[in-house]
């Protein structure tokens, strides 16, 4: 079956400012990611696996236009996607109702205007959709725990029905039971609503369980990318070989 | 050995942006600078002479450059009113505030260091809440009125302190130095108090840290976790602070000179405000800023060795 | 029955940070074996953490009361005084923690923090052999060019590299216990993978006996050969990693190990 | 108002009553009270001078006494510590107010612009701020507004300081990248999603710039360089007593108490603001 892909990376390049140098100077540029090429279909999951500094998380930022510097292509076909951080302390802003926050970026959307009980309907829409009770609306995020946290996070993204949406460590920050319980919510949102997502992630088992795609990065390189099942059972990379091992996959 | 080449270059830097600031601040006061030194005698002959003999007609950049060299080399242009030259009127005020500031300094170092640790070691015993309490009324006094309070405790009360018996230090060195004990307390007070309390949050913060139950895991004593782990880490916030108080002394010995009467560098600072005696109020301006950048190079230098990670930070 | 060093019985622990005080471990027990390598799992908030840091005595600075005994080498180390306690730290127990890097002192050589139990427990030995044996030490947990790193602060060095450290700081002493505190968790898995390596090595070579907390069961599969499951404040479950992975006999285990993703790779 | 009260009261979790917030709201209470009721009464005329009764002590008649110029002293402190209150409030309207601006814009921008602008916030910072004041002073001339216009600007480095480190510290939390996707602009996210956000360290600040501000101003009254006569500050009447301190050491002492529990009651605030759990 031949899918649509929503976002292609044709050798794509991002640098980042290098801080230890001079910041004044446009010179110093540090090359993070260093030629990606990788499709993303509609409605899959696709799940990139790699350690801290391999260029993972960049390659999101550069996705949703968190970092400028970038070569190469980058085709999305809709725009406007979401994202999802890892920490769910840093991600609420502490001073804010979780009702406000839910309805900031039907406030800020400039493709039509929200009025205030559209505003609340659609608030209430998603908190149903993502497993909450309507009396969290008038809570603080330092009144929630953090699984109830991320949840909210991944409603503050939705609210907008973007196409596509981007969960950066989603449930790293988040205990064992606690984990299991959001990457359900995750597989669910996914089923419902037909939205593709590009999980990333350390943990190649919660790779293999929930993503139709996996590609391996290592250093700012595509180093593997297949099904899960076919890359775990034969490794083409030494790199990927390395992982699975240390994971006690292998 | 670069970073301290970096910093000097810095400091060289921003003392030519000062110096600019300052000689265009005092260039572009309407009023004109031979008008004000002959007042009501000034004809225009003689104006237009001196005019051309100080070199105003030519281009202010070209004024800056002048001043600015002849500064450097020890030249400070000519007082307005006393029409002798500033360097001669400054150079034996200075030695009388700076040994005031280095005094203060010491006094502050002495009291808050000790105190500090002591009051970090024993959190909200009741020492230390006496000492937070009267911490925090010490640094609502202004160092004027605890001066006054000084010199009416010491010298009305106790009659070992003579108010206005100054004693230069050409005449007796000994005796200048005892005159200056009282002064030096009302301005190392409020910043004794501030050290105190900083290096004891310093300290208390520090101690919260992983690598001190690191530090206990290994064996050591609460003495030697506090003296070998913590107070390292603790002093480099302080020293930053310390460094801008010898600063704020250098400048606060003018107000408490007023009160003891010293004859430091205040009185001409002030009088030369308030008649608007450009020159002088230029070099003094200039000379307390170099002080306070040659400070400040010091504590870079000190906080780099205490301070390994600076270069990360950068 | 082998050689038993350490064992903890009835241990309670209640902070009383806040008006209404708060029990955080419950009836803990632990028989640890010389040589043998001990998990104890559980989520945040289990009390793992704060059984292991009333182990290695590190829990003054809050404000709680401790009950039971923690038995090691003839001593009750919950009610003997400061001074004895301090006489084991860091030399027959010591401890690792799980940021590396919050737990070196940010501005002492490495050296320095290598050597330091060496410093306190053992004076006879002279600088020039407490260095020799530094380096050692270093080198066997892996440290390549020790001499250099000898020198160097830890915000020089990588994650992994610091938590090497930490254990060539905990090992010097050659201790009887190393209770290891989520040592990996801020590590990424192939470094992981190389620390958890590194203490099995140790405790095969230096027959230390190691107590190994985390909240990744997988991880204490591979590296123990006993379990003690831990949630909200009392042991769950206690016996065999293999046995309670095979058959675990309560809720809140088979959760702990259905949260796992299975992965059936044929 | 509930909350407010409710700052008083034990802190349920910690046990521990916020008591520099208490003493701060009394003591500031207090000086604002008399400065209220100073503007429409005060015991005596303050600049009636009555040769009858030069440096009287204290009395029930003249609560401080009276100076050389036969005037009531606490009419005249009622009359001064206005004047100060109004210099320290200018001064912290303009140190406060453009410093959180400068602050916030070169803490959210960062890069080229904010760069230089610490350069110069930190070029200024480096200079005591009284020669700063004096500089200023000197160049604006002496006088009520003068002063506080020279004390604002002499404030501004260090507020824009603060607001920067919070700035920095709150622009790469998640939560402003997450507005940021949503398309919140750059205002917005500026002053609704992150300024509330340092509201109490802001306070906070406020309130220790107050006091310095009084502490400043004394110090340039002191010097002749502040207010001048008929607005004579509280500074400018310590120093116009300060000759008197052998003949009737209570007419200085007097005045200066005032001063402290001015100042003492703006730094209790601040510090009870800093403890109130949610500033932590």
């Amino acid at each position: 079956m031949e899918q649509e892909k929503v976002i292609q990376a044709k050798d794509l390049k991002v640098y980042y400012k290098d801080h230890k140098k001079n910041p004044l100077s446009r010179q110093h540029r540090k090359q993070v990611l260093k030629g990606v090429t990788l499709d993303i279909y509609e409605g899959e999951i696709l799940g990139i696996a790699g350690e801290s500094g391999c260029g993972k998380s960049t390659f999101a930022k550069a996705i949703v236009g968190m970092n400028k510097d970038i070569e190469g292509e980058l085709i999305q076909k809709y725009g406007d996607p979401q994202m999802v951080f890892q920490d769910p302390y840093s991600s609420l802003n502490p001073s804010k109702k979780i009702g406000w926050l839910l309805e900031e970026p039907l406030k800020a959307d400039k493709t039509r205007t929200w009025t205030k009980e559209e505003r609340k309907k659609r608030a209430k829409e998603i908190l149903k959709a993502i497993g909450l009770q309507e009396n969290i609306l008038d809570r603080y995020p330092s009144q929630l725990s953090g699984g109830q946290r991320q949840r909210v996070s991944i409603g503050v993204a939705l609210m907008k029905s973007p196409k596509i949406l981007i969960a950066d460590e989603p449930v790293s920050a988040l205990d064992v039971t606690i984990q299991a319980q959001i990457l359900e919510l995750l597989q669910e949102l996914h089923r419902e609503m037909g939205i593709t997502i590009l999980f990333i992630s350390h943990d190649l088992r919660v790779i293999y369980q929930i993503c139709d795609h996996v590609a391996v990065m290592h250093e700012g390189i595509i180093k593997e990318y297949g099904v899960p099942k076919d890359v775990y059972k034969n490794p083409k990379s030494e790199y990927t070989m390395q992982l699975l091992e240390a994971a006690g996959i292998r | 050995m670069r970073y301290i080449l970096k910093k000097v270059l810095s400091m060289v830097l921003t003392l030519f942006v000062v110096s600019l600031c300052v000689f265009l601040a005092f260039s572009l006061i309407p009023g004109d600078p031979v008008t004000r030194m002959f007042g009501t005698e000034a004809t225009p002959e003689l104006i237009a002479q001196y005019r051309e003999k100080m070199g105003l007609n030519d281009p202010i950049l070209v004024r800056y450059f002048r001043w600015f060299v002849a500064f450097l080399q020890g030249d400070m242009g000519i007082s307005y009113d006393y029409k002798i030259p500033v360097t001669g009127m400054l150079a034996e005020k200075i030695p009388i505030t700076f040994t005031l500031a280095i005094m203060s300094f010491a006094i502050m170092v002495i009291i808050s260091i000790p105190l500090g640790i002591y009051t970090a070691k024993y959190e909200n015993g009741i020492i230390d809440h006496v000492i937070s309490v009267i911490n925090q009324i010490i640094m609502a006094i202004p160092p004027f009125f605890s001066g006054i309070l000084l010199t009416f405790v010491f010298g009305v009360i106790l009659r070992v302190f003579q108010p206005g018996g100054f004693v230069s230090y050409t005449v007796d060195f000994e005796k200048f130095l005892k005159y200056l004990i009282l002064p030096a307390f009302a301005i190392a007070l409020p910043k004794a108090a501030m050290a105190t309390k900083l290096l004891r949050g310093s300290v208390i913060d520090e101690a919260g840290k992983d690598y001190t139950r690191t530090a206990y895991s290994r064996g050591n004593t609460t003495n030697g976790v506090l003296y070998r782990h913590v107070l390292k880490n603790a002093m480099i916030p302080v020293v930053t602070f310390m460094g801008m108080a010898l600063a704020d002394m250098v400048a606060g010995s003018i107000v408490i000179e007023q009160v003891f009467g010293i004859p430091g560098i205040s009185r001409i600072l002030l009088s030369s405000i308030n008649n608007r005696d450009y020159p002088v109020v230029e070099a003094i301006i200039m000379g307390i800023a170099i002080i306070v950048l040659v400070i400040n190079l010091l504590v870079d230098i000190i906080y780099r060795i205490i301070n390994p990670r600076i270069e990360v930070e950068s | 029955m082998g050689n038993i060093i350490l064992d903890v019985t009835d241990l309670h622990i209640e902070f009383h940070d806040h008006d209404l005080p708060e029990t955080v471990v419950e009836d803990f027990d632990l028989m640890l074996e010389a040589g043998e390598i001990v998990g104890i799992v559980g989520e945040s908030g289990s009390g793992k953490s704060m059984s292991a840091l009333a182990i290695a005595g590190l829990l003054k600075r809050h404000a709680l009361t401790k009950k039971g005994k923690i038995m090691f080498d003839g001593t009750d180390l919950l009610s003997c005084d400061r001074k004895t306690l301090r006489s084991y730290q860091g030399d027959e127990i010591s401890m690792i923690f799980q940021e590396p890097m919050t737990s070196l002192n940010p501005v002492k050589k490495i050296g320095w923090q290598v050597e330091e139990s060496l410093r306190i427990h053992h004076k006879e030995i002279d600088k020039k052999e407490r260095k020799r044996r530094a380096i050692e030490m270093m080198e066997a947990v892996g440290l390549r060019d020790a001499e250099h790193v000898y020198n160097m602060y830890p915000h020089e060095l990588s994650g992994g590299m610091r938590q090497r450290v930490m254990i060539a700081a905990a090992m010097i002493g050659e201790p009887k216990i190393l209770i290891a505190d989520e040592p990996t968790t801020a590590l990424d898995v192939t470094i992981q993978a190389q620390i958890v390596n590194l203490l099995r090595q140790m405790n095969k070579d230096k027959g230390t006996a190691i107590i190994f907390i985390s909240h990744d069961l997988s991880l204490i599969r591979q590296l123990c050969q006993r379990v003690i499951v831990m949630q909200k404040g009392n042991i769950v479950e206690n016996g065999n990693v293999e046995d309670i992975f095979r058959k675990p006999q309560m809720g809140y285990t088979r959760k702990l190990i259905a949260a796992i993703p299975q992965i059936n790779l044929s | 108002m509930k909350r407010f009260l409710s700052l008083f009261k034990k802190n349920k979790a910690t046990g521990e009553r916020n008591t520099y917030l208490l003493m701060g709201v009394i003591l500031t209470g207090l000086i604002l009270l008399m400065v209220i009721v100073g503007l429409f009464y005060t015991p005596y005329d303050p600049t009636k001078m009555d040769a009858s009764a030069k440096m009287q002590g204290i009395s029930l008649r003249h609560i401080m006494g009276t100076d050389n110029m036969g005037r009531d002293v606490f009419s005249r402190v009622m009359y001064g510590s206005r004047i100060t209150v109004v210099i320290a409030t200018f001064t912290i309207i303009i140190g406060a107010g453009v410093g959180t601006i400068i602050g916030a814009l070169a803490g959210y921008y960062g890069g080229m612009f904010g760069e230089v602008t610490m350069r110069i916030i930190d070029a200024m910072l480096a200079f005591p701020s009284i020669l700063l004041s004096l500089v200023f002073v000197s160049l604006f001339g002496t006088g009520m507004y003068q002063v506080a216009v020279a004390l604002g600007i002499s404030f501004i480095p260090s507020f824009a300081r603060i607001v920067r480190g919070e700035f920095l510290r709150c622009r790469n939390m998640d939560y402003v990248e997450v507005a940021r996707l949503q398309g919140v602009s750059d205002i917005r996210i500026i002053f609704v999603h992150i300024l509330p956000n340092i509201v109490g360290v802001l306070l906070s600040s406020v309130m220790i710039g107050f006091n310095n501000a009084v502490l400043a101003e004394a110090g340039l009254s002191f010097l002749g360089i502040g207010s001048q006569p008929p607005y004579a500050s509280l500074g400018k009447m310590l120093s116009d007593a300060q000759s008197y301190l052998f003949k009737r050491p209570s007419y200085v002492i007097s005045i200066g108490l005032v001063i402290v529990l001015m100042v003492l009651g703006f730094s209790f605030l601040g510090e009870g603001i800093k403890r109130i759990p949610e500033n932590k």
